[in-house]
């Protein structure tokens, strides 16, 4: 028995093993098909902490078309939300004498040192949503992410009024969805300082969703006069709003999120739904975005530390105007 | 019959240097195939990739050979990061902080050791109590987010610890090549190290040889979660922060390694040897993979069906077969 | 035959009134022990008199309950086994206790390496040492192989040549010839005579008579948990001996019902398996009661087990009521009526923690069970019976079997086959560890079993017993059947003689 | 076969309890359930209303069936951690179907032929090539994840869920919400099959003494094997039932799950007398480890801090359990 198990694995390693190694030739392949600018065929790594996010595999779609129009060829690693193997994963595009890097969505604070290399190595690098500021990233590309918390707490005001009960569920991992919370509080603190926060709970996943259900679930038997959710990322949004729609609650509370993922977009567009806001971020824009900078940059000729020159056609921020999707316009979003 | 006997010494063949010509095989292909595994900057960033995961493999293998298991390395690696990290931004000195955070380590392995030696609650169990314990406190301090190590904080001499060069061999590298030498030793060639076997191996025997089967587990489970406290400190000194996810791979990949690497010496024994030969070949194995461009998915079947194929073709003891009641 | 005058020597070793009960059996009872320097001072008793226990408490193993140990007249506490060895007492265990996959040097120091090295193991001494050792005991093994690549043989002789080497003032051996060859006991026996002369106090457990009249000095006789007594070997014989172990009232102890057997229930021709047993032939009748005795590792339990699909069998036949049959595994062979006995009741014939009712039924309680749900009522009521009628002594039927002492343990083993009703039951040592009023109650069992037409293959270390129940006697060794005797000629010492490796006439 | 009891040893193995005070012990932890619900009930005013107690035990539905299936695992004292990957596998194979237009049924089918499958690849891996079913389970689990995140392309599943199997996650049955029905007659269910079959009967026995039990003619490789497979059914329910709750199938790891489930189990088997796991106790883990976190969060503590107690409680239950164990030895 054991035998005839040891070997059937072995197989089914080459096997799988095999199949797996064709992806990479693709991607190496690719540049042949444009040959008029194989000259200039640059190769750009992109490291993102994860792609199973709708987000970011947005982004990522909006980094392929683009590199494939300039014929440049993308490397693509994901970590796992694993800090170490993220620097690894670095490590090995500045190995593979990569042109240039693009982070994606990435908790900022453990990649000090990856930057340091970078660096060192002389590679420019491009955060999407990522919001680090140092001498080696040439620009971060992002939407505003501020301007959403602000935004969402205007809204909330209006459609609950001055002295709404809120609450807030945030994610302090990530810069990005960090600032939408923290700016949101600020906002309200400075103009409608009779707008009450409940309760404030950072979700730290990994079950995200359940998580944000359930914690919504309870809000609701806890305050029975709860007005709106405000909550800092539409992974969120899924959860409470599945909640709060269960609960039949959703003529009293309405949520507000940011990313605009279509499913969201489809229950903003609801109107038995709670949800009723989100910013429809561009990922894919700030993807396409990302390679046009990295392209600039390098045709350019620019080096770190960048010149004034340089520093004028590549500004060291990028933002990407959200659209903000309400119960009024979401069905024309709605694909 | 025929056949059987054949087969036999295939698997044994199979069992005692598969995992080795595999290191070389895999080593060997890549060295051919991919032009940047050939640099020598790759080595050097290979280096520092297993470093932290050899030094965790170390102390698991002396729990391994004790015939106990430890499924609470990765949270004790994660939690000491963020612990240090924690420390030095309340102003502790690197130095006081990093003893401090050792000193944790070496007291979640102590509990490990008292639960499970004197209290004979079975491992798995045990340590995955103190895994709990030890993700709670690490949320607690960093409330899931990273704590950023500047220079500010701990000067260069911490970041070093991680990045830095001794001679052009990453200082990671030579920690572990410490660690690793002083468990070997410590194994091979003190009566500690023939005790431990000696329970791993026969406990009714070491009873007779009056050996005091508590005291060697207790050793045992410190030293792994001393080896675990280290790998978090170089961890975070490697990644400038403290991660609180940091460590968590580190439980599958240090059973794995010890899994892989059990068939190399003393017949399907855990020895240290072996542990490390299994370290480097997952560790080539991803690296090689990562500048293959193999997608993260592919990524974790492939080392998933290669784990499973080294320990199915290796080992004869029962691989550790560790009952839960 | 040593002679030498002790009554000038004082006792070096002196035992009062030990005392060590477990669970359900009292293993000991107020045993006195006293052992001289220089003295070989033989200990035996049948399987389960407390021999063992009495040489695990000198040895620091098992805590006496009450009682005193005296070396030199001075009363000492042995916790551990590092105590007794600092008292100067060392122990050659029956079970082999060495670790496997570490090599003979190794297993030679490992927990006593202080004695020359601090920390670091000094290689080049430990070699040094032990050459000597063996040299002295004429053993060559190579020190680097791991022992189990060693012979059973060789492994022994690397126990023993560590005990000895530890320089002990009291040397203890629990049947150290259990595994070895004429040579090699020869050449222990010649050692263990030297050690004597050089003042070493040896105390030796065997089963061979025939060891002890050439070694010992005194014998003391224990039979279940109690001393007999402690006889010179000069007033020693045989007789005295058997009759102190096995207790005058012995043959009251039971009544051998003769049943005229019935056709054959099992036939073994030229069984082999892949290790011990080599072309077994012998045959079981319904109403027959045949015992098998042999030394330790002689294949007697092999044997069973080929026959109840548990041991792979090579070559050869085995056919069950006429049948040829092919058990692969134990549920092939219980389908055709065999049941098994095992030799480790705790580790193999009983579930500790379920109670009485679930292990009496194990076998049975799906046959009743047609949806494959329980029908706990009926498992009781069954097992109740059963209980009844083998009168197996139990606070509740729903008593957790871990806390039934030894001999009711084994009844229930045995009364799980009673439910199955099988014709053919393979007891392997069903008396071991169990008191004397128990066993004459598995006597009882067993022949009631044999009145009802079942056959039965009773297996034992204590020969009495088996000439005492069996209507043949087969005698084997090293895999095979030396010898077969019927009720008629068998007597203990031929018996004895033929395990003994006497003359196979 | 032990040495001398010493230190600690002696304080926690070898006080001799009384047969009542060991009662005492192994009602301990439901006493502790029954403290710290009073203990809410008071402190919390509405933690004892019937909407919070029904959030409790939907919010426990999906864990509770998990660990159901995992008991089951661990009475012949194997393990299974790749649990958490099936919940998600399952999940999303399901989903997926119904994007692609196929029916509940068959949706439904797809998810449980998932969980049959993984579970025979680990038990069969696990038993029959003797590989220590903590490893085993780890990497398929890993590989597991692979697979979803492959065969998702890592984007989030809900389009064409049907109604009706949103149903199964948010709809009510005579007022009873379904995954807590599901719940329940799972529970009922594993507690048949365990405590009251033929199955169970031998899986016991394989646990309690895996050579007595094969030579009374039970196959115990067989039995354990159908263990992992009924363990992984129930992760793949738990699947569904997860996915119909949000809506949602997402392709990631469900390792939270792992971690509860073991808790859970282990927090039951402190309330047998042998330290063995059981369904009754799993029943009561589920519900301690509800009540717990439920609680926890209306008070408003964060999730970290809820690990710490959560380890706390599961550490002082194993201490209780090995006290007990080590008495009876």
């Amino acid at each position: 028995m054991k035998k005839y198990l040891s070997i059937l694995i072995v197989v089914a390693l080459f096997v799988t093993f095999l199949s797996a190694c064709k992806p990479a030739v693709v991607t190496t392949t690719e540049p042949e098909k444009t040959e008029e600018v194989k000259a200039k065929a640059y190769t750009i790594g992109v490291s993102a902490q994860l792609v199973a996010h709708d987000w970011s595999i947005r982004a990522w779609e909006g980094i392929q078309e683009e590199a494939a129009k300039h014929g440049i060829t993308v490397i693509q690693l994901s970590a796992g939300q694993d800090p170490d193997k993220q620097l690894a994963d670095i490590e090995s595009l500045i190995e593979q004498k990569v042109d240039g890097i693009i982070v994606l969505l990435a908790e900022t604070a453990v990649l000090d040192q990856a930057i340091q290399k970078t660096t060192a190595a002389g590679i420019p690098v491009v955060f999407v949503d990522g919001g680090y500021k140092a001498a080696g990233v040439i620009q971060n590309i992002s939407s505003d992410n501020c301007q959403f918390g602000e935004a969402a707490a205007e809204y909330i005001v209006q459609q609950k009024g001055e002295d709404a009960k809120v609450i807030l569920q945030t994610y302090p991992v990530l810069e990005a969805t960090n600032l939408r919370s923290e700016c949101a509080k600020a906002y309200w603190a400075e103009k409608y300082p009779n707008v009450t926060i409940l309760e404030e709970l950072p979700i730290l996943g990994p079950e995200w969703t359940a998580d944000a259900q359930a914690h919504a679930e309870q809000m609701m038997t806890k305050y029975p006069d709860i007005d709106a959710f405000g909550v800092c990322s539409d992974l969120f949004g899924i959860g409470s709003s599945a909640a709060v729609d269960a609960a039949n609650m959703s003529d009293q509370i309405m949520i507000t999120g940011v990313d605009g993922l279509e499913q969201i977009i489809e229950k903003i567009a609801d109107p038995k739904s709670s949800m009723s806001l989100t910013f429809l971020q561009d990922s894919k824009a700030m993807g396409s975005a990302a390679i046009v900078t990295m392209k600039t940059y390098l045709d350019a000729g620019c080096t770190i530390p960048m010149t004034d020159a340089c520093k004028n056609i590549v500004p060291e921020a990028q933002f990407i105007p959200g659209i903000m999707v309400t119960k009024e316009n979401a069905a024309q979003y709605v694909k | 019959m025929h056949r059987k006997n054949n087969w036999s010494s295939v698997s044994n063949w199979l069992g005692r240097y598969g995992t080795f010509s595999a290191l070389l095989i895999i080593t060997a292909s890549f060295l051919i195939f991919i032009p940047n595994f050939r640099s020598f900057s790759n080595f050097k960033a290979l280096m520092f990739q297993v470093s932290m995961l050899v030094i965790v493999s170390a102390g698991l293998t002396i729990v391994f050979s004790v015939g106990e298991t430890d499924i609470s390395t990765g949270a004790i690696v994660s939690l000491s990061g963020v612990f240090a990290a924690f420390l030095m931004v309340k102003n502790v000195s690197p130095i006081f902080a990093i003893v401090i955070t050792i000193l944790g380590g070496v007291i979640l392995g102590a509990m490990n050791g008292i639960m499970i030696g004197y209290l004979r609650v079975p491992a798995l169990l045990g340590t995955f109590v103190t895994s709990i314990i030890a993700l709670g406190i690490n949320y607690l301090l960093g409330l899931g987010s990273s704590i950023r190590i500047t220079k500010e904080l701990s000067g260069d001499f911490y970041l070093s610890l991680g990045g830095g060069y001794l001679l052009g061999i990453p200082i990671p590298f030579i920690f572990a090549v410490i660690i690793t030498v002083i468990l070997l030793i410590l194994l091979e060639k003190t009566k500690w190290g023939l005790r431990m076997y000696a329970v791993g191996g026969n406990r009714e025997a070491a009873v007779t040889f009056g050996i005091n089967i508590r005291k060697v587990k207790l050793a045992a489970f410190i030293i792994s979660g001393f080896c675990s406290s280290i790998a978090g400190l170089l961890l975070s000194a490697r990644l400038g922060a403290g991660s609180p996810i940091g460590g968590d791979a580190y439980t599958l990949d240090a059973i794995a390694a010890t899994f892989v690497g059990v068939s190399m010496f003393r017949e399907g024994e855990p020895h240290i040897g072996g542990t490390i030969l299994g370290v480097l070949i997952m560790g080539i194995l991803v690296n090689g993979m990562r500048l293959l461009g193999i997608s993260y998915e592919m990524q974790i079947i492939l080392r998933g069906l290669f784990i499973l194929a080294a320990v199915a073709t290796a080992g004869k003891r029962a691989l550790f077969r560790t009952k839960l009641f | 035959m040593i002679s030498r005058d002790f009554s000038m020597t004082d006792n070096l070793l002196e035992l009062t009134n030990i005392t060590k009960t477990f669970p359900g059996v009292k293993a000991l009872n107020a045993v006195n022990f006293s052992a001289r320097r220089g003295e070989i001072h033989a200990l035996i008793g049948e399987n389960g008199a407390g021999k063992s226990t009495l040489i695990k408490i000198i040895s620091g193993i098992y805590n006496k309950d009450s009682g005193d140990i005296r070396i030199n007249g001075e009363k000492i506490e042995i916790s551990s086994p590092k105590e007794a060895r600092q008292n100067g007492i060392s122990t050659i265990h029956q079970e082999l206790n060495l670790v496997p996959f570490l090599t003979v040097l190794e297993n030679f120091w490992v927990g006593r390496e202080d004695d020359f090295t601090k920390m670091f193991l000094n290689k080049q001494k430990m070699r040094s040492q032990t050459e000597t050792i063996f040299k002295r005991l004429e053993i060559n093994i190579p020190l680097d192989v791991p022992v189990k690549k060693l012979s059973v043989a060789n492994q022994q002789m690397v126990s023993i040549a560590r005990a000895i080497s530890e320089e002990a003032k009291i040397l203890i051996m629990d049947e150290p010839t259990a595994r070895l060859t004429a040579d090699e006991i020869n050449i222990l026996f010649s050692t263990i005579k030297k050690l004597a002369e050089q003042g070493v106090t040896i105390i030796y457990i065997s089963h061979r008579l025939e060891e002890i009249f050439q070694l010992a000095h005194r014998i003391t006789i224990l039979k279940d948990g109690e001393v007999q007594g402690t006889i010179p070997i000069k007033e020693a014989t045989v007789s005295n001996i058997v009759n102190m172990m096995v207790g005058q009232n012995y043959e009251n102890r039971f009544k051998k019902v003769q049943i005229d057997p019935g056709d054959k229930v099992l036939e073994c021709i030229d069984l082999c398996d892949k290790t011990k047993l080599k072309n077994v032939s012998f045959s079981v009748r319904s109403g027959e009661i045949v015992g098998v005795v042999g030394p330790v590792g002689s294949g007697r339990t092999e044997l069973v087990k080929a026959i109840f699909g548990d041991n792979p069998i090579h070559s050869g036949k085995i056919i069950v009521d006429g049948k040829v049959v092919h058990p692969k595994n134990p549920a092939s062979a219980i389908k055709n009526g065999i049941a098994l006995i095992p030799e480790d009741r705790r580790g193999e014939g009983l579930i500790m923690h379920m109670d009485v009712a679930e292990n009496v039924t194990l076998p049975t309680f799906a046959q009743w069970s047609p949806l494959g749900f329980l029908r706990r009522r009926l498992d009781h009521k069954i097992a109740k019976e059963i209980a009844k009628k083998v009168d197996i002594r139990m606070a509740s039927i729903t008593q957790r079997v871990r806390y039934l002492s030894g001999g009711n343990q084994q009844k229930v083993v045995v009364s799980k086959w009673l439910v199955k009703k099988s014709r053919l039951f393979l007891m392997d040592e069903p008396t071991a560890g169990i008191d004397v009023g128990a066993k004459a109650e598995i006597y009882n069992l067993v022949s009631n079993l044999v009145s009802e037409g079942a056959g039965v293959i009773f297996i034992s270390s204590e020969i009495p017993e088996v000439v005492n129940i069996s209507d043949r006697i087969l005698v084997m060794r090293s895999g095979t059947i030396v010898k077969q005797f019927d009720r008629s000629e068998a007597s203990e010492e031929k018996i004895l003689n033929v395990i003994l490796g006497g003359e196979i006439s | 076969m032990d040495q001398k009891e010493n230190g600690l040893e002696k304080f926690f193995s070898k006080k001799k309890i009384s047969t009542n005070t060991n009662i005492l012990i192994r009602y301990s932890t439901l006493m502790a359930l029954i403290a710290v619900a009073i203990i809410f009930s008071i402190t919390i005013p509405s933690f004892l209303t019937i909407r919070n107690l029904e959030n409790l035990l939907v919010q426990m539905a999906v864990l509770g069936i998990v660990a159901v299936g995992l008991t089951f695992v661990t009475i012949p004292g194997e393990m299974d951690v790749s649990l958490g990957s099936v919940v998600t596998l399952a999940g999303v194979f399901a989903v997926s179907l119904m994007g692609k237009g196929f029916g509940l049924i068959p949706s439904l089918a797809a998810a449980m032929i998932v969980g049959i499958i993984s579970g025979l690849i680990n038990g069969l891996i696990s038993i029959y090539g003797h590989i220590s079913s903590l490893i085993v389970t780890l990497t398929i689990g890993a590989i597991l994840d692979g697979v979803s995140l492959l065969y998702t392309g890592g984007y989030r599943l809900y389009k064409g869920i049907l109604p009706s199997y949103l149903f199964i996650g948010t709809g009510k049955l005579f007022g009873i919400p379904m995954p807590v029905v599901i719940m329940f007659v799972v529970v009922f269910i594993g507690f048949i099959l365990a405590h009251k079959t033929v199955y169970g009967r031998r899986l016991f026995s394989v646990g309690g003494n895996f050579n007595a039990a094969r030579l009374v003619g039970i196959n115990p490789k067989l039995t354990t094997l159908l263990a992992f497979v009924f363990c992984s059914l129930c992760s793949a329910m738990a699947g569904i039932i997860a996915t119909a709750r949000v809506g949602t199938a997402e392709p990631f790891v469900r390792f939270g799950y792992v971690m509860d489930a073991f808790a859970i189990v282990f927090i039951g088997t402190t309330t047998s007398a042998e330290g063995e796991p059981s369904i009754p106790g799993t029943l009561l883990g589920i519900i301690i480890l509800g009540v717990l976190s439920n609680g926890m969060n209306l008070i408003g503590v964060p999730f970290s801090a809820q690990n710490i107690l959560k380890g706390v409680i599961i550490l002082f239950t194993v201490l209780i359990s090995s006290i007990i164990r080590n008495q009876k030895k």
